[in-house]
């Protein structure tokens, strides 16, 4: 499946920290991946594990000081973007890479009308008129299934709801019909059917210009729905990486098993309790030298905690970062594909 | 669960704001319903439709435009100070926003202590201890404690809002989608320490989110809002084997199942027709404009709630 | 790909170990020892304080360190230009500049600072009440202040003098007075902006009265402005006085103060401009160090900025 | 000697200071407005740059006085208003009976006290305009009849509230009379061109007036500028002909061949508080006037010109035998000795049976609030610290503060000044009789009061006379102690001639003024 | 917004009622009267006098004597500047005071918001230490050393501008420049601050994330989420201005209103304390009306009524 002609961003060990007073706070530790053309490329991963700063920094977004680019790379259609200046960048941001960010209340002005908010790109990436943009803006909130859009627009973010104001950040970043949308977990303060109406509004995107996708959640439900390829990211690394059936069917990583079984399921009745992972991640601002998820994994071995494991291929697609996989280690079950699904 | 004693009754309760040139808001109009001591109510529905206003306006944050809040026997609307102190630790709420509900300016420490403080609960030795244990207890590490809220992660930031409704030891929660930022670990790291706390503390929820399986899990009645007002009510089980009101079945259809094979099959049901606005709402059912149901009645009378089926309360003419 | 051979029992499965996760690595530090921390990386901001320092050291040894009394009029060495005698010069009544420099370091520090603080003090307590109840709390309050700014200063200071006669309380309460009132003013539409945020929701919630409210939540966020504002009170202090001064309703003479000895100066321009030189680099290097050391302050207390 | 030539373009640029408050004669009251009204109107007299008074010199043709010095008759010449209508004697009487017409509510009424009747019509005792002293007998003659024989009464008819008036300018302009140029009517060598209310103020040269010829300026530009630094800063630029020199500008020009300096009728001087308990004891105000070193002072600190005062009156006024009074008078004051000072003041604290603590923590200096004060109060605090080991504090404040201190008596020592209103030395010897309205000092002597009395009602020499025991019993109770007499001291450029400088009255005339070619 | 309007005009008169009557009494309360003279007048004389003018009635006659006026619009009559009324003094000097005033407010503000925001984009580099530096000078050396410096050296040695005096444009400048040098200083000083809490917020990386170039994320998004402690001062800054200023008219013999503020009360003139007071008070008020509509326009949150 993989051509290498239509790979539209690559992300090559990508090592951000951020100075703190304490010392570094390494966020993003050397994590390679890449999205093809038309792809959904989901990103889940424990909270705090780097997914927003691997985002930001595709964008070229964080604070410097105190983020600091230590190491790597992201090419963009072959282009180096942490080369580019800022002019140069502010041609690529909105227009061909364009992101939904986390926090919806304080990612939007709040003395700007909503309207213009999302006009404001239109304008500069589309050169349409004032009226024009208007007009498409008021469409956008439409699409994103905002009620009354042509009085919403005249609104300021406060006058919103928690998920009117995410669809008005979604709203800002599909106004340019982007080549690379990064979707920082762009769903979480939405009911189900405009969760799934969005997702829907993204894939017809997706099909209408061949439009790829970064998407970073940790709703598995909308990845199953959506996504193609998922990375599985902990405490700054990449430590699974596959296709969705994958990733959902032939999980490999203890970590994934563990995000895997603490979900409800709607579909499977009986009330019972959740399985969580024990613990919490490490912090980032000494992780562990070994493999970060060993102190909270139940099938850690002593080379884990010596050791960064290397990686293991499975398939093309499909690799993983584990001990488990090396051919001295013990053979464990896996509890995904035991439970027989 | 029977015989329990009644914490909280939301009777028609209403908040309407003021959108300028004379426009109002209905962003509440008219809710009731009670939440027994211990009980979990989930409240869901679609975004905008109220409910976090609902739940700002029960824990005292808005004034209630009409209707009346009696907490623990006591009318909300009519504390004198001293009460309504009592009243605000026993009633906490945690919030939607993660980032922008904590003060840029504090500590975690801080942050989490201030409940503490002003309800005199702990100090000194005790009151860093109680952080910690509140700290480990949200799934965050002892050391963060000095840190500021921008350092943190999305969902950081909501464990440290769910430690500091925690700190002030609340009977009654209002959880305005504590978990929706969260990822699912840690999801069911807290839902499984909300569910601890209620089984050791008594605690009552009122727990607002729009992931139905989540909420499915933790709730033992549901509420389904649509458009400030309640169209369903019944027990979580009834309420997802049989949902009877057309809008909680549209909903039910839409919860993505974390199966590639499985979701990419399903079909969901369509809501078609223009999302209603809150400013100015026609007469009538809320939701006719995108019911298939819909006939004559439904566009001129608004359905009451009633009750359809055992302890099952629908808002709908078209169910019998 | 060459994998190391690894022995065989470093992969005998040991399990999580959740306890070694809660190592504390960080320093711990409080909210107050952590912006003296970075008070401290700032090196300017230290400068400045070491500066401020020595001019307060210089404001009780300065006056030592020559062999003349700060009023001691020596009528045959009038206006005589800085040499080794006399450092900074004589005035025109003879009196040695250095010396009543350093004396009135001593008067325009303690009026600036007590008179700014005192300024600041109210203006935050006033400025964040009437800006955070709002409504008609807001506009009584702040019509108040329109009269109390309305109202001729000098009629105050007459008065005041008349009651309490010429000296350093009545000069501090005459600046109070009215100097509160910016600073209250531009509290408030701080508070008015800031008291939208939902972290102020969020302490409601949790039953923190308006007093916590405004001053653990509402000033700590509007710092940036109030830090400004107080490096500011301070220079507008010792020149109200100054001004006082010149219409003869300031410090007692043959006392000085930078304000009087600037005045003073002031008349001397175009013949000895060296007796406004003086006073003049001593106020403003203990300007800069105070605007240095408020700007570090500022960024200090903001945890946003953070290193 | 040279021929002097005058230059093409006759301009004066002079700096007024402030705007004028009043430009009305009858009420005007302060320095700048003074010096206007004096170049806009002629009165019956004007004087002299030698200081003299002379007929003809103003409106006044001739005049006779009758053998018991009570009656004047003034004829007067034929002169015009600006215009055009003819100055009669009756634009005299009117404005001479507005001056003390209660309504108008003149200030310098009292000026007029010497006519017959004139303090009773002021004070509305009597209502009948005839019986009061002025009467206008024909367009040409006016009559005065004075209460006592008074010498300087010639001088007094040059002064501002004398200056003659016209009816139907001033009913027709009502309350506006005199607040623009076009507002009033003029008689003297100049007219008001131009004013800009608190800008400037330009004069032009009157063509009507009667003496045109000898008026070669035609025009005065006066600024309104009240900053010392500006002033010197414009006069250095060229951009004004004459200024006065501030104190802190002595060092720069008190050698520069365009300094001038002219002699000043006014006294500044210490007043004790003869009522304080400290105070009424002789030897501690001795104790004060010795170890007060005013030549110091005079010499260093002001370094103008100004000189010390031998006594209350300063010099230039009126005497006998051909001098001045100063001079019948000669020096009186106590001279500085720090031996006697210091003598005194330990036996003025015995006798009032304190300590030196006691006296300090009683005592402060009341003072006006501006340089001259500052300067007078800062320098003899430092004497008496070191003379008499004493540490009096200063309290400044506005005249108006000061003076409720006075009234209600409650203070020590202060400082004042008084400037002559008239050539005559009673205009300084009347201030401390018994209850005088300006003896701030309490003083009360009958002998002062007596010398003062027989002054008022005597004549001649022997008025002199008296008005020297006068002088004598302040000297010996002390209940002042004078300190200086200062000099007005100014630069101007030296193509700018004939500027007359006078000690009293209107102190600067513009009339004789000219430009010389340069 | 009508009602509010309404409702403000109404609490403005009842203030500047307040206001008229503390200064009414504190006037009166304070030593001295507008005939107090170093040479003292006779008493009868002074009773003429005081009649003229109506002093010899009671306080509290004269008060209602001038509330009675004030509502006809005449603020009385000088009591030292004889036959000037109060209202025509302020009528001449007010438009020179406010219009030096307006130009250095517009100097001031233009270019310590420029400078301010200048500053906080280059945070800690050459560009905001000069800032700093510049708005140290400006407030530590108070206006009347610049106002004397600026004469003596361009007016008096470069001679390249006029010492002083009023007319033309160039009577402007120097004025203007001492008046508006410590505005830019502070409001300079006031906007950088206040633009660095605004940069390190989310929605300015929104902004950057739409491509929107640096001057339109700094224009459009963070100078009006910045600009309001800025608005608060320069409102108050405009009101205390455009009643001009004491020392700088002073020293550049602008004939302005400034000295009537200091002048009327050391001369215990009345109707002029009355007046100019009456006439600050209504500027004040108005903006600080003003103040609070461009709040609400600059941050729709602000709601006030
Ligand atoms: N400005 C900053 N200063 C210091 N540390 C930071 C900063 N921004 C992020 N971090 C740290 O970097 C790490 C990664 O944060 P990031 O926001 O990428 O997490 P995330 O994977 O997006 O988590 P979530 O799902 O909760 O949003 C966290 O540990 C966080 O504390
Ligand atoms: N302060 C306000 N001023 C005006 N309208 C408001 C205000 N707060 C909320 N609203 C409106 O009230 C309605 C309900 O908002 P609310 O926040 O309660 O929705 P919600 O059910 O919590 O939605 P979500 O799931 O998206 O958070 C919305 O239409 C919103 O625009
Ligand atoms: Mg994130
Ligand atoms: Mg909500």
């Amino acid at each position: 499946m993989e051509n290498k002609d239509s790979v539209l961003l690559d992300v090559r060990d990508l090592t951000v920290s951020f100075d703190t007073y304490a010392g570094e706070v390494q966020a993003v530790r050397g994590t390679t991946f890449h999205v093809n053309k038309g792809e959904t490329l989901a990103i889940v991963g424990e909270s705090g594990c780097g997914k927003s700063v691997t985002a930001q920094t595709i964008m070229q977004l964080i604070p410097m000081p105190p983020g600091r680019i230590k190491k790597g790379n992201v090419f963009f259609e072959g282009k180096d973007l942490s080369k580019l200046t800022d002019r140069q960048m502010e041609i690529i941001r909105g227009k061909e890479i364009s992101m939904i960010f986390q926090d919806p209340m304080t990612s939007l002005n709040p003395t700007m009308r909503v309207g213009k908010q999302i006009m404001e790109g239109l304008m500069k990436h589309q050169q349409l008129s004032k009226a024009d943009a208007k007009e498409r803006a008021i469409e956008m909130l439409k699409l994103v299934g905002m009620p009354n859009p042509d009085k919403r627009v005249e609104q300021y973010p406060h006058e919103f709801s928690g998920g009117m104001r995410q669809r008005a950040m979604i709203a800002i970043a599909l106004a340019c019909n982007p080549k690379l949308l990064i979707a920082d977990e762009p769903t979480t303060a939405l009911d189900v059917t405009i969760q799934a109406q969005i997702i829907e509004l993204m894939q017809e995107l997706q099909n209408r210009l061949n439009t790829s996708i970064i998407l970073i959640t940790h709703d598995l439900g909308v990845v199953a729905k959506i996504a193609d390829r998922i990375a599985v990211m902990y405490a700054g690394v990449i430590v699974e990486s596959g296709t969705s059936k994958d990733i959902f069917h032939n999980p490999q990583h203890p970590y994934t098993w563990g995000l895997l079984q603490s979900v409800p399921r709607l579909d499977k009745g009986q009330k019972e309790r959740l399985v969580p992972i024990d613990g919490t991640p490490p912090d980032l601002f000494a992780p562990p030298k070994g493999c970060p998820f060993a102190d909270r994994c139940d099938y850690a071995m002593r080379i884990c905690k010596e050791q960064f494991p290397n990686k293991s291929n499975l398939t093309d697609a499909h690799y993983v970062h584990c001990w488990l996989k090396h051919e001295n280690a013990p053979k464990v079950k896996n509890p995904i594909t035991e439970r027989g699904m | 669960m029977n015989e329990r004693k009644t914490l909280i009754e939301v009777r028609n309760l209403k908040k309407h704001f003021n959108v300028g040139s004379g426009l109002t808001l209905k962003a509440v109009d008219g809710i009731s319903f009670s939440i027994k001591e211990g009980e979990t109510l989930g409240l869901v529905g679609e975004s905008g439709c109220g409910k976090s206003t609902a739940g700002r306006t029960i824990i005292g944050l808005y004034s209630a435009t009409d209707g009346e809040i009696i907490f623990d026997g006591m009318s909300v609307n009519k504390l004198n100070n001293a009460e309504k102190k009592h009243f605000t630790r026993s009633a906490q709420m945690i919030f939607q926003d993660p980032y922008a509900s904590l003060n840029p300016r504090m500590t975690v420490t801080d942050i989490i202590g201030e409940g503490i403080d002003i309800h005199g609960l702990y100090s000194g030795q005790e009151r860093q201890k109680r952080i910690y244990n509140l700290l480990e207890l949200v799934g965050l590490r002892r050391e963060h404690a000095n840190r500021y809220p921008h350092e943190f992660s999305g969902g950081q930031r909501q464990r440290i809002g769910i430690a500091r409704a925690l700190a002030v030891e609340p009977r009654f929660i209002v959880c305005d989608e504590p978990i929706s930022a969260l990822d699912v670990s840690i999801q069911a790291q807290v839902v499984n320490l909300l569910e601890d706390l209620q089984s050791e503390f008594g605690l009552t929820y009122l727990f607002i989110a729009h992931d139905l399986s989540m909420v499915k899990h933790i709730s033992d009645r549901i509420a389904v809002m649509y458009l400030g007002a309640i169209v369903e009510l019944a027990s979580s089980s009834d309420l997802y084997d049989n949902p009877l009101h057309p809008y909680t079945q549209a909903l039910l259809s839409a919860v993505p199942i974390p199966d590639p094979d499985i979701e990419q099959k399903r079909r969901r049901i369509m809501l078609e027709g223009d999302v209603p606005s809150p400013i100015n709402p026609s007469p009538g059912c809320k939701f006719q404009g995108r019911c298939k149901l819909a006939q004559d009645v439904c566009r001129s009378q608004a359905p009451e709630l009633r009750e359809a089926l055992p302890g099952h309360f629908v808002a709908c003419h078209m169910v019998k | 790909m060459s994998q190391v051979e690894l022995d065989k029992d470093v992969f005998e499965i040991i399990g999580k170990d959740v306890e070694n996760a809660q190592k504390i690595v960080r320093p711990s530090l409080t909210y107050w020892s952590d912006a003296w921390r970075r008070l401290k990386e700032n090196k300017l901001a230290i400068i400045s304080l070491i500066v401020l320092v020595l001019i307060v050291f210089m404001a009780f040894a300065g006056p030592k360190m020559r062999p003349f009394p700060y009023d001691r009029q020596d009528l045959n060495a009038i206006n005589k230009s800085p040499d080794a005698v006399h450092w900074f010069g004589t005035d025109s009544l003879g009196r040695d500049i250095f010396v009543r420099c350093w004396e009135g370091a001593k008067v325009s520090l303690f009026i600036g600072l007590v008179s700014a603080i005192i300024n600041v003090t109210i203006g935050i307590i006033y400025g964040g009440i009437s800006g955070y109840l709002g409504g008609y709390v807001d506009i009584i309050m702040m019509r108040f202040v329109e009269i109390i700014y309305s109202i001729p200063e000098l009629l105050w200071v007459i008065l005041l003098m008349v009651v309490m006669g010429t000296g350093l309380p009545t000069i501090i309460i005459a600046i109070s007075i009215t100097g509160w009132g910016g600073m209250a003013r531009l509290v408030r539409g701080q508070v008015l902006q800031l008291k939208q945020m939902e972290f102020v929701l969020a302490a409601q919630t949790l039953g923190a009265d308006t007093s916590r409210i405004i001053f653990k939540h509402l000033i700590p966020n509007a710092m940036g402005p109030i830090i400004i504002n107080l490096t500011f009170q301070v220079p507008g202090a010792i020149f109200t006085e100054a001004f006082l001064s010149y219409i003869g309703l300031g410090i007692r003479p043959p006392l000085a103060s930078w304000g009087s000895l600037a005045q003073d100066g002031t008349l001397m321009l175009l013949i000895h401009p060296y007796q406004l030189f003086f006073p003049a680099v001593l106020i403003s290097i203990t300007m800069l160090a105070f605007n240095i050391l408020g700007d570090g302050l500022r960024d200090s207390l903001d945890p946003r900025l953070r290193k | 000697g040279k021929k002097e030539k005058l230059a093409a373009d006759q301009t004066l640029r002079i700096n007024w200071q402030q705007d004028p408050p009043d430009l009305d004669p009858q009420t005007t009251t302060d320095q700048v407005s003074m010096w206007i009204v004096n170049a806009i109107y002629d009165g019956l007299v004007r004087q002299q740059p030698d200081g003299t008074i002379k007929k003809g010199s103003g409106l006044a043709e001739d005049w006779t006085i009758s053998e018991d010095e009570l009656t004047y008759t003034f004829k007067l010449k034929d002169a015009k208003w600006s215009d055009g209508t003819p100055i009669t004697a009756y634009d005299f009487e009117y404005a001479w009976f507005r001056a003390i017409d209660p309504e108008v509510a003149s200030e310098y009424a009292y000026q007029f006290y010497h006519i017959v009747g004139a303090e009773e019509y002021n004070t509305e005792v009597i209502t009948d305009k005839e019986k009061v002293g002025i009467k206008a007998l024909d367009e040409k003659t006016l009559e005065v009849k004075l209460l006592r024989p008074t010498p300087f009464f010639l001088s007094l008819t040059s002064f501002a509230t004398y200056l003659p008036a016209q009816k139907a300018a001033v009913e027709k302009y009502g309350d506006e009379f005199a607040s623009a140029p076009d507002k009033m009517v003029y008689s003297g060598p100049f007219v008001i061109e131009l004013w800009e209310k608190e800008q400037r103020l330009y004069l032009a040269k009157n063509q009507d007036y009667w003496d045109a010829a000898s008026v070669k300026l035609d025009k005065i530009e006066g600024d309104m500028i009240t900053d010392n630094n500006t002033m010197v800063n414009l006069y250095e630029t060229g951009g004004l002909d004459v200024i006065a020199v501030p104190g802190e500008f002595m060092d720069k020009y008190k050698d520069s061949p365009e300094f001038g300096s002219a002699a000043d009728a006014t006294t500044w001087y210490f007043q004790f508080n003869m009522e304080d308990k400290y105070f009424q004891n002789l030897n501690i105000r001795k104790a004060f006037a010795y170890a007060a070193d005013r030549q110091s002072f005079v010499d260093n600190v002001l370094a103008n010109g100004s000189i010390v005062a031998g006594g209350l009156t300063p010099p230039l006024l009126l005497g006998k035998g051909g001098k001045d009074f100063a001079e019948n008078r000669g020096d009186l004051t106590l001279p500085f000795d720090p031996a006697k000072a210091k003598e005194h003041f330990e036996l003025g604290l015995k006798e009032l049976g304190i300590t030196k603590a006691d006296f300090e923590k009683h005592v402060s200096i009341v003072a006006g609030n501006t340089t001259t004060w500052n300067r007078i109060t800062q320098t003899f605090q430092q004497m008496w610290k070191e003379n008499l080991g004493v540490e009096i504090p200063i309290e400044e404040m506005t005249f108006a503060m000061r003076l409720e201190r006075y009234n209600k008596k409650d203070y020590t020592i202060s400082v004042a000044g008084w400037g002559g209103d008239y050539n005559d030395p009673m205009t300084f010897m009347d201030l401390f009789v018994t209850n005088g309205g300006n003896n701030d000092a309490y003083y009360s002597s009958p002998e002062y009061d007596a010398a003062i009395k027989k002054a008022m009602e005597g004549e001649g020499d022997e008025r002199i006379d008296a008005m020297l025991e006068a002088e004598k019993a302040l000297a010996k109770d002390l209940p002042i102690h004078p300190l200086y007499h200062p000099a007005r001291v100014f630069v101007q450029r030296d193509y700018v001639k004939g500027i007359a400088r006078y000690a009293v009255g209107c102190d600067t005339e513009y009339k004789w003024a000219y430009i010389e070619e340069h | 917004m009508l009602k509010y309007t309404l409702k403000r005009g109404i609490i403005a008169l009842l203030t500047i009622w307040i206001i008229i009557t503390i200064t009414f009494f504190l006037m009166h309360a304070i030593p001295g009267d507008p005939f107090t003279n170093e040479k003292k007048i006779q008493p009868q004389i002074m009773e003429n006098m005081k009649k003229k003018y109506g002093l010899d009635k009671p306080l509290i006659v004269q008060y209602g004597k001038y509330l009675q006026n004030l509502l006809k619009g005449d603020l009385g009559d000088s009591m030292k500047y004889k036959n000037r009324s109060v209202n025509d003094m302020l009528k001449t000097s007010f438009p020179v005071s406010a219009k030096l005033g307006m130009a250095a407010v517009c100097i001031g503000a233009g270019l310590g918001i420029t400078f301010g925001i200048i500053a906080a984009l280059n945070r800690g580099k050459t560009f905001d230490y000069f800032v700093i530096f510049l708005a140290v000078i400006g407030v530590s050396v108070p206006n009347f050393v610049f106002a004397a410096l600026f004469q003596y050296v361009f007016g008096a040695k470069l001679k390249w501008l006029p010492v002083a005096r009023w007319g033309s444009f160039e009577h402007y400048i120097l004025p203007v420049t001492a008046l508006g040098f410590s505005m830019i200083a502070y409001i300079a000083r006031m906007m950088r601050t206040s633009m660095l809490d605004v940069l390190s917020q989310d929605y300015i990386r929104t902004a950057k994330a739409k491509g929107l170039s640096r001057k339109d994320v700094t224009w459009r998004h963070t100078v009006r989420n910045a600009i309001l402690p800025v608005v608060t001062i320069i409102g108050v800054m405009i009101a205390g201005v455009v009643v001009g200023s004491f020392v700088i008219e002073s020293i550049y013999a602008v004939p302005g209103m400034g000295k009537y503020y200091v002048q009327s009360i050391q001369q215990n003139d009345y109707t002029l304390i009355l007046g100019t007071t009456i006439f600050f008070a209504v500027i004040l008020i108005v903006m600080m009306y003003l103040i609070d509509i461009v709040y609400g326009l600059i941050d729709p949150r602000i709601r006030l009524d």
